[in-house]
C-alpha cells in the first residue's frame, strides 16, 4: 500500500544508475539492521530501497597483492568466517562480529555500519585504525576514501547523491604489527557501544612501536581518529608510561554527550581505559607476529 | 502500488507470496503464509523471537524483507520437527521444562538448532553468547542452555 | 469479643484515630455492622478495597466468615498480585 | 473437604504421592516447542480490520480538538473511535474485590479525555483493511494540543508549586483532608507498638535513602487482542491475558456493556507478571469493531507497550533499623513515595507491609506515599510494591551486619519471622518457612566459597503475601475413562502442568490420561486472574475438590452397580473397590465410564471455591558479583536462590519461577531503567536500550527449594511465582557495595554510577 519501491540492481553500474535517478530519495539496502528499524519506525524518508547485495562484487572477499578487499555487504558472519583476515585484522573482525546478536550478525555489513553514519558503530574504530579506505561509486564514477573521511556526524555522511560505498581496502599487515577493538557495553552483549577503542600499532626489530593509530567510538559526534593517542606510544616500547600517556590523550580527545547509554564522564574516563586495553592487546598480538 | 512476487523454499516446500516493498519476511510468513510459529516481540531485531534461517544463516525475519527473500530458502520452527518426530532440541527443551509462557521458545530452538549445525560440542559460554539475541524474561535462561547442551550431547551420541 | 485492628487512615476518619476495637460478633458481617453503630458510615469504607485477616488467615472478598470470641480480626488493604 | 489433615499426614508420612513431586513434558508443550501454540497476535477472522492507536506525543497537555475527517476519507478506514466514543463513568465507581480499581480512571488510561497525562497515551484508535492501511491513517486523525510542563518524578511532583495532574485530586489518609489539590493520591500508614520509644533503647541505628527507576515487565508477547461483535451485540474477544473474566469485566464495565453479551477466549499468553492483569486494546477493539461491523484485531508494538502499557514504580525508600549489641533488631521504619504513573495506585502500600515481614519486631512504623506523575499508570509486576520495599530494608540489614560485624545470614536468624510473629501489618503468621530458607542457605557450597579480588557477596530475604481468591474447575470423565480438567485460568508458567498431577494423584489414574484446558468464560464459571501466586494453590484446589467431587460420582456408580452402600466403596489407585467383600471386582475409571449411560449419564466433578488459607512465601537469595573498577561493569557469578515452596508439585517448573524471578530482579539491579527526555518522552522505548538481561549475562541460578507445607491446602502447596523477585535487588546491591567498598543505594547500579561510586572513594 505504501508507495515504497524496491530494486535489486546485479551490477554497480545499474545500482549507481537508480541510486542517480531517484534524486536522493532512494536508500541502500545492505543488511538492513539499521535499515528496516528505521522504516518500521517511520523515520525512513524515501520512496526506494536498493537492495545492494546482488551484486557480486559487495559480497566478496578478495585477496589482493597488497591487501584485502571486502564487499561492503558481506555480513559479520561471512568476515568471521574467513581465516587471513581474522588473522591479520583481528581488530577489525572483533568490531564487526560485536555488531548485535548472532542474528544479526548473519546480516549486519562493513559497508551498512560505516553509511548509517552512528559515531557508536563498532565496525568502524578498527577500520580507521587500520588505516583502511573504501571504493564509492557514483555517478562520476569510482573513487577512494579513506574511512574516517566518511562520517561528519550523527546520520551524515560525505557520500554524495548517488553514491554507494563498494568495497573496502585492507592492506596487508606489517611485519610485527597488530591490532585489537574494544567496546564498553552495560551487559555482555546486544547494546549499543558507550565507548569503543581500536588501536592498530607496529614494532620495530627491537620492540619500539614505530606506526600506530588509534581510533575512538561513541564518544564525539563521529569516530575519532586520535593522533595524539598515537603518538603518545610511538617511539616507545609501549610500557606503562606511555599508556597512561595514550589513555589520557584518548580521554582529551572526547566530546561526548550524556545520553541513556553513558554520561558525559564516564564515557570519557572509559575511553581512556579502552584505549590502553585495547593497546596491549594490540601489543600482545604485534609481539607474536 | 503494485506486490512483489516472491518465490522461495520454505521448509523445503516450494512457496510463493505477494507483498510490499515494507512487509518484512515476518510479515509474509505470518500474515501471508498463514506460518505463525515465528512471533513478533519487537520488530527490531532485539529479542529474536522471529528467528529464521535464510539460505542456512540465522536471522531475524523482523529485519529481512520479503522482497528480498526471491530464490532463497527458508527454514522456520514449523520446519524444525520431522512430522510427528520431535527434534532433540524440542525434546529436550520439554525434558528440561526450558519453556515458561513459550512465546520465546520457536526462536531460541530454531537460533539452537543453528548452534549445534555450526559447533556440535558448545561450551555453556558459547551456548550463552550464540543465544544472547533470543530474550526470555521468564526461565532465567538456567534451563533453556541446559537443554541446548543436553540437546548437543544427545545429537553426538553421547 | 474478638480483637479487631482497622487501618490508620480509616480510623482517623472514622474513630478519631483509635484503631483497636473489641467487638462481639458471630462473622465479619456483624462485626462491622457493630463498629458502624459506634462510628456511622465506617461500613462503607470498610467495604472499599479492604481484605480482612481472621487470624492470620487473609480473605481478599469477606462476608460470612466466622469470628470467634478469641478472634483476632485484621482489616489490612487488598493485596493485588503479579 | 474437611480431609486436609489426611493429605498433610501422607506428606510427613512414608507413603509418597505417586504424581505430586514428578517432573512429567507439560501437556501444552509439543505444540509450544513445534510453533503451533496460538498466542494474542496468532489469531485472524475472515474480513477481519487491523486496528491502531494514535498515541501522545507529550507527556502532559490538554487535548483542544481530534479531527479524524481526513483518516475517515482514507480507503480502506473502517472506522476511528475518540474518549467520546466511551460511555462517561463515575468518578467514584470502584470495584472492591481482588483488586481495587477506579473505573473512571482505567477508562481515561484506555483512551485519553480531555487531557494526556503521559508519553503514548491514547488519544484515538482506527481500525482498516490492512495494517498498512492504518498506519497511515494514524497521521491522519488531527489532534490539537495545549502542551503543560510534565511531572516526572516523585520529589518534583510533591513541590509546593508542581503542576497538577488531576485538578480535585486531595491526599487521602491525611487527617484533616487538605483543600488544595495534590499529585500525591493518598498515604498509608502501617505500625506496631512504639517506634520511637524502640529506637531510644537501641545501641545501634542505620538509616539511609534508598532510589529505584521504574521498571517494566518486559513480557516478550506485545499485547494482542481481536474483537468480533455481531448483530445482536455479542462481542466475542479472543485474547492474551492473565485473566479471560477479568477482560470481560472490565470491557462490560468501560463500555457499559451486559456481561452475558461479552465471551471472551483466551489465547496462549506470552508473559505478563503482572503486566496482564488489565486491558488496554480491548475496549478499542470491541468499539472498533461494533462501529466497523467487522472483526477487528488489535497488535501493540514494542515502543507502544514500553511507553503506555503497566511498568512497576520507580520511587524513594527511607529505611531505618536499630538493634542492640546482641544483634536484636528492635526498631524498624520505612517511608516510601512510590510513583503511581498517571493515575493513583502504585503499590506503594504492599511494600509497606512487606518490608520487614521478614523479621521479628514489635516496634515497627511503614508510610508510604502513592504519588501521580506524567508515567503510565503503574500495574502489577510480580510482588507488586515489595522489590523495591525489600531493598531498602535488606541493604539497611546488610550495613546493620556490617557494622556489628556479625555475618549477614546469622542477624536474620536470629531476628527471622516463625509461626505466630506478628507482621508489620497486624496480621499472626502461622508456619511459615522464612527460617528454613536462611538456615539452609547458610549450609550451601555457594555461600561457603571463597571470593577473588574485586569480588563481593550478598544475601537477601523477601516476603511475599501470596493470595487464594475465587477459582473454578471441572472435571469431566470422557466415555473411555481419559478425563479433561477445565480451569478459568490462563497457564503463564506451566500450570496446565500442576492441574494434570493433582488431578492424577486425587484420580490415581496416568497423567497422560488427563487433559488439562483453559476455558472459555462460557465454559467455565468464574475464575480470578492468574495473579498473586495463586493459581497452582487456589485453583489448584479447586480442581482436587473437583478431581474428588467425580470420584465421589464414580463410587455412587460403583456402589449401585454392585448394590453396596455408598460407605462401602473406596477409590484406589484408578479403581473403586468394595471394602468388605472381594466378590466384586475392582472398577477401573474406565470400566465405570463405560457403564455411565446405564447409571445415570455423564460422569464429572465441579468446585467453584473463594479459596482461603493461602501460605506466605520467604525466599533468601545469595549472589556474587566481580565489579571491574575501570568500568564499574558488573559480572554475576554466581547466584543462588532458596525458598520455601510449600510443597512443589512439578518442582521443575518451580525451579523456573525461582530462576526467572531472579533473573528479573538482577535486571533491575543492573540496567533496567526508564530513561526519560526533559520533555518527558521515554528515550528507550525498545529492547535495545531497555536492558533486559541475556543469556550470556547470567550464571546458571542453583534453585534449592525448601519444603514447609503449606497447612491450607491439600498437598501443602505455597504460592511460588512472585517471591522471587522480592530479595534479588538487595542481594545484588549487598554484593556489588562489598566488592567496591561503597554501599550503592540508587537502582539500577548502572556501570556509570558504580565507577562514580569507585572514584569518589
Amino acid at each position: 500500500m505504501s508507495d515504497l519501491q524496491f530494486s535489486s540492481p546485479k551490477t554497480v553500474k545499474e545500482a549507481v544508475k537508480i541510486l542517480s535517478a531517484s534524486k536522493g530519495k532512494a536508500r541502500v539496502l545492505a543488511g538492513g539492521t539499521d535499515l528496516l528499524v528505521q522504516l518500521r519506525a517511520g523515520r525512513m524518508a524515501g520512496s526506494m530501497i536498493v537492495d545492494i547485495k546482488n551484486i557480486p562484487e559487495l559480497r566478496s572477499i578478495k585477496k589482493e597483492k597488497n591487501g584485502f578487499t571486502i564487499g561492503a555487504a558481506v555480513s559479520g558472519a561471512e568476515l568471521g568466517a574467513h581465516k587471513a583476515i581474522n588473522k591479520a585484522w583481528p581488530g577489525v573482525v572483533e568490531g564487526l562480529e560485536l555488531i548485535g546478536s548472532t542474528q544479526i550478525q548473519g546480516r549486519a555489513s562493513l559497508g551498512g555500519n560505516l553509511c548509517n553514519g552512528s559515531p557508536a558503530a563498532d565496525s568502524v574504530p578498527g577500520l580507521i585504525a587500520a588505516g583502511a579506505t573504501c571504493k564509492i561509486a557514483g555517478p562520476k564514477g569510482l573513487r577512494t576514501s579513506k574511512v574516517e573521511d566518511i562520517v561528519l556526524g550523527p546520520g551524515k555522511t560525505s557520500l554524495k547523491a548517488g553514491e554507494f560505498v563498494v568495497s573496502f581496502f585492507l592492506p596487508t599487515r606489517p611485519k610485527r604489527s597488530g591490532d585489537a577493538y574494544l567496546r564498553f557495553i552495560p551487559r555482555t552483549e546486544m547494546d549499543i557501544a558507550v565507548v569503543g577503542a581500536s588501536v592498530s600499532l607496529t614494532l620495530d626489530k627491537v620492540g619500539v612501536c614505530s606506526e600506530a593509530r588509534v581510533s575512538l567510538g561513541a564518544v564525539a559526534p563521529k569516530p575519532l581518529l586520535v593522533a595524539k593517542a598515537a603518538s603518545a606510544i610511538i617511539g616507545t616500547k609501549v610500557d606503562d608510561e606511555a599508556l597512561t600517556e595514550l589513555s589520557l590523550a584518548a580521554s582529551a580527545a572526547c566530546d561526548p554527550i550524556d545520553d541513556k547509554r553513558g554520561t558525559v564522564e564516564y564515557r570519557t574516563k572509559v575511553a581512556g581505559v579502552l584505549a590502553r586495553r585495547a593497546a596491549t592487546i594490540a601489543l600482545e598480538r604485534a609481539r607474536g607476529n | 502500488m503494485a506486490k512483489y512476487h516472491v518465490k522461495t523454499t520454505i521448509n523445503g516446500d516450494p512457496a510463493e507470496f505477494l507483498c510490499g516493498t515494507e512487509q518484512t519476511v515476518l510479515d509474509c510468513l505470518r500474515d501471508e503464509l498463514g506460518l505463525t510459529g515465528s512471533k513478533e516481540g519487537c520488530s527490531s531485531g532485539d529479542c529474536g523471537a522471529c528467528s529464521i534461517t535464510l539460505d542456512g544463516r540465522l536471522v531475524c525475519a523482523c529485519l529481512v524483507l520479503g522482497v528480498e527473500t526471491e530464490g532463497k530458502d527458508i527454514e522456520t520452527i514449523e520446519g524444525v520437527a520431522d512430522g510427528d518426530d520431535l527434534h532433540p532440541i524440542q525434546k529436550h527443551f520439554l525434558q528440561e521444562a526450558a519453556l515458561q509462557c513459550g512465546i520465546c521458545t520457536p526462536g531460541f530452538i530454531v537460533a539452537a538448532k543453528a548452534l549445534l549445525a555450526e559447533n556440535p560440542n558448545p561450551t555453556e559460554t558459547e551456548t550463552r553468547y550464540w543465544l544472547a539475541g533470543n530474550l526470555c524474561r521468564c526461565t532465567g535462561y538456567d534451563k533453556i542452555v541446559t537443554a541446548v547442551m543436553n540437546a548437543a550431547a544427545e545429537m553426538r551420541g553421547e | 469479643m474478638a480483637d479487631v485492628v482497622i487501618p490508620i487512615e480509616v480510623a482517623r476518619s472514622f474513630c478519631e484515630g483509635k484503631t483497636d476495637h473489641r467487638v462481639d460478633a458471630n462473622n465479619i458481617r456483624d462485626l462491622v455492622k457493630e463498629l458502624s453503630k459506634l462510628y456511622p458510615g465506617i461500613d462503607a469504607r470498610l467495604n472499599q478495597g479492604l481484605a480482612v485477616a481472621i487470624d492470620g488467615e487473609i480473605f481478599q472478598d469477606w462476608l460470612l466468615e466466622e469470628v470467634a470470641p478469641s478472634s483476632q480480626v485484621n482489616f489490612i488493604p487488598a493485596i493485588e498480585g503479579g | 473437604m474437611g480431609n486436609e489433615k489426611d493429605y498433610l499426614e501422607l506428606i510427613d508420612g512414608e507413603k509418597k504421592f505417586r504424581h505430586i513431586g514428578t517432573r512429567p513434558i507439560r501437556p501444552d508443550g509439543v505444540d509450544k516447542v513445534t510453533g503451533r501454540a496460538n498466542f494474542g497476535a496468532d489469531f485472524t477472522m475472515n474480513g477481519m480490520l487491523h486496528g491502531r492507536v494514535v498515541r501522545s506525543p507529550h507527556a502532559h497537555a490538554k487535548i483542544k480538538s481530534i479531527n479524524s475527517a481526513k483518516a475517515l476519507k482514507l480507503k480502506g478506514v473502517k472506522a476511528v473511535v475518540t474518549g467520546k466514543d466511551f460511555p462517561t463513568l463515575d468518578p467514584s465507581d470502584k470495584a472492591v474485590g481482588e483488586v481495587t480499581v477506579s473505573f473512571f480512571d482505567m477508562s481515561r488510561n484506555v483512551i485519553a479525555r480531555d487531557k494526556v497525562l503521559y508519553d503514548g497515551h491514547a488519544v484515538a484508535a482506527v481500525a482498516a483493511t490492512s495494517p498498512q492501511i492504518a498506519e497511515k491513517a494514524l497521521a491522519l486523525i488531527e489532534v490539537e494540543y495545549e502542551v503543560l510542563k510534565p511531572v516526572m518524578t516523585v520529589s518534583e511532583a510533591m513541590k509546593k508549586n508542581a503542576p497538577i495532574l488531576h485538578k480535585g485530586m486531595k491526599t487521602s489518609g491525611v487527617e484533616p483532608t487538605p483543600s488544595r489539590s495534590s499529585n500525591v493520591a493518598s498515604r498509608a500508614e502501617f505500625k506496631l507498638g512504639d517506634v520511637n520509644k524502640a529506637f531510644k533503647e537501641a545501641d545501634i541505628i542505620v538509616e539511609r535513602d534508598y532510589t529505584t527507576q521504574t521498571v517494566h515487565q518486559g513480557y516478550i508477547e506485545p499485547h494482542a487482542c481481536v474483537a468480533d461483535i455481531n448483530a445482536d451485540d455479542m462481542a466475542t474477544i479472543w485474547s492474551s491475558s492473565q485473566g479471560q473474566f477479568m477482560v470481560r469485566a472490565l470491557v462490560a464495565k468501560l463500555l457499559a456493556m451486559n456481561t452475558s453479551k461479552i465471551k471472551v477466549i483466551p489465547s496462549e499468553i506470552g508473559g505478563g507478571f503482572g503486566g496482564k492483569t488489565i486491558v488496554y486494546l480491548e475496549p478499542l477493539a470491541v468499539l472498533l469493531a461494533k462501529k466497523a461491523g467487522r472483526p477487528v484485531k488489535m497488535v501493540m508494538t514494542r515502543d507502544e507497550v514500553m511507553r503506555a502499557t503497566g511498568p512497576t514504580s520507580g520511587g524513594h525508600a527511607r529505611a531505618k533499623i536499630g538493634a542492640k549489641k546482641d544483634g536484636t533488631i528492635v526498631a524498624g521504619e520505612l517511608e516510601m513515595e512510590y510513583e503511581a504513573g498517571a493515575f493513583p495506585g502504585s503499590p506503594v502500600g504492599l511494600g509497606c507491609m512487606t518490608g520487614f515481614a521478614p523479621y521479628n519486631l514489635k516496634d515497627v512504623s511503614c508510610i508510604g506515599w502513592d504519588v501521580v506523575v506524567n508515567r503510565p499508570k503503574a500495574a502489577a509486576y510480580r510482588a507488586p510494591g515489595a522489590p523495591v520495599a525489600a531493598f531498602a530494608v535488606e541493604s539497611a540489614m546488610d550495613e546493620l551486619a556490617e557494622q556489628l560485624k556479625i555475618d549477614p545470614l546469622k542477624l536474620r536468624i536470629k531476628n527471622a519471622a516463625v509461626e505466630g510473629t506478628q507482621a508489620p501489618y497486624g496480621v499472626k503468621f502461622p508456619r511459615i518457612g522464612c527460617l528454613e530458607t536462611l538456615t539452609e542457605a547458610q549450609t550451601t557450597d555457594h555461600y561457603n566459597s571463597p571470593l577473588g579480588p574485586n569480588q563481593g557477596r550478598g544475601v537477601a530475604s523477601g516476603f511475599w503475601f501470596n493470595i487464594g481468591g475465587q477459582s473454578s474447575a471441572s472435571v469431566m470423565v470422557n466415555p473411555d475413562g481419559t478425563v479433561i480438567v477445565a480451569t478459568g485460568s490462563p497457564d503463564i508458567g506451566g500450570s496446565r502442568a500442576s492441574m494434570a498431577l493433582m488431578a492424577a494423584e486425587v484420580l490415581g489414574i496416568e497423567l497422560h490420561n488427563i487433559k488439562p484446558l483453559v476455558a472459555d468464560t462460557e465454559s467455565v464459571p468464574y475464575s480470578d486472574l492468574t495473579g498473586g501466586s495463586r493459581v497452582t494453590f487456589a485453583t489448584g484446589k479447586a480442581v482436587v475438590e473437583a478431581a474428588e467431587d467425580a470420584v465421589n460420582d464414580m463410587k455412587r456408580r460403583a456402589a449401585k452397580i454392585w448394590d453396596v452402600d455408598f460407605d462401602q466403596v473406596e477409590w484406589k489407585d484408578g479403581s473403586a473397590c468394595c471394602i468388605e467383600t472381594d466378590v466384586h471386582k475392582p472398577m477401573t475409571i474406565a470400566d465405570i465410564a463405560a457403564m455411565a449411560g446405564k447409571t445415570g449419564g455423564a460422569i464429572s466433578g465441579k468446585a467453584n471455591i473463594n479459596a482461603k488459607g493461602a501460605g506466605a512465601a520467604f525466599a533468601t537469595h545469595i549472589c556474587d558479583v566481580e565489579v571491574d573498577p575501570e568500568t564499574g561493569h558488573v559480572t554475576v557469578l554466581k547466584y543462588t536462590a532458596v525458598q520455601d515452596v510449600g510443597t512443589a508439585i512439578h518442582p521443575s517448573y518451580v525451579e523456573g519461577q525461582m530462576q526467572g524471578g531472579a533473573v528479573q530482579g538482577i535486571g533491575w539491579a543492573l540496567n533496567e531503567e526508564y530513561v526519560y527526555g526533559k520533555e518527558g518522552q521515554l528515550q528507550n522505548t525498545g529492547f535495545l536500550d531497555y536492558r533486559v538481561p541475556v543469556a550470556s549475562d547470567m550464571p546458571m541460578i542453583d534453585a534449592i527449594i525448601v519444603e514447609v507445607p503449606n497447612p491450607g491446602h491439600p498437598y501443602g502447596v505455597r504460592g511460588v511465582g512472585e517471591v522471587p523477585i522480592v530479595p534479588p535487588l538487595a542481594a545484588v546491591a549487598n554484593a556489588v557495595s562489598h566488592a567496591i567498598g561503597t554501599r550503592m543505594t540508587d537502582l539500577p547500579m548502572s556501570p556509570p554510577k558504580i565507577l562514580a561510586a569507585i572514584d569518589a572513594e
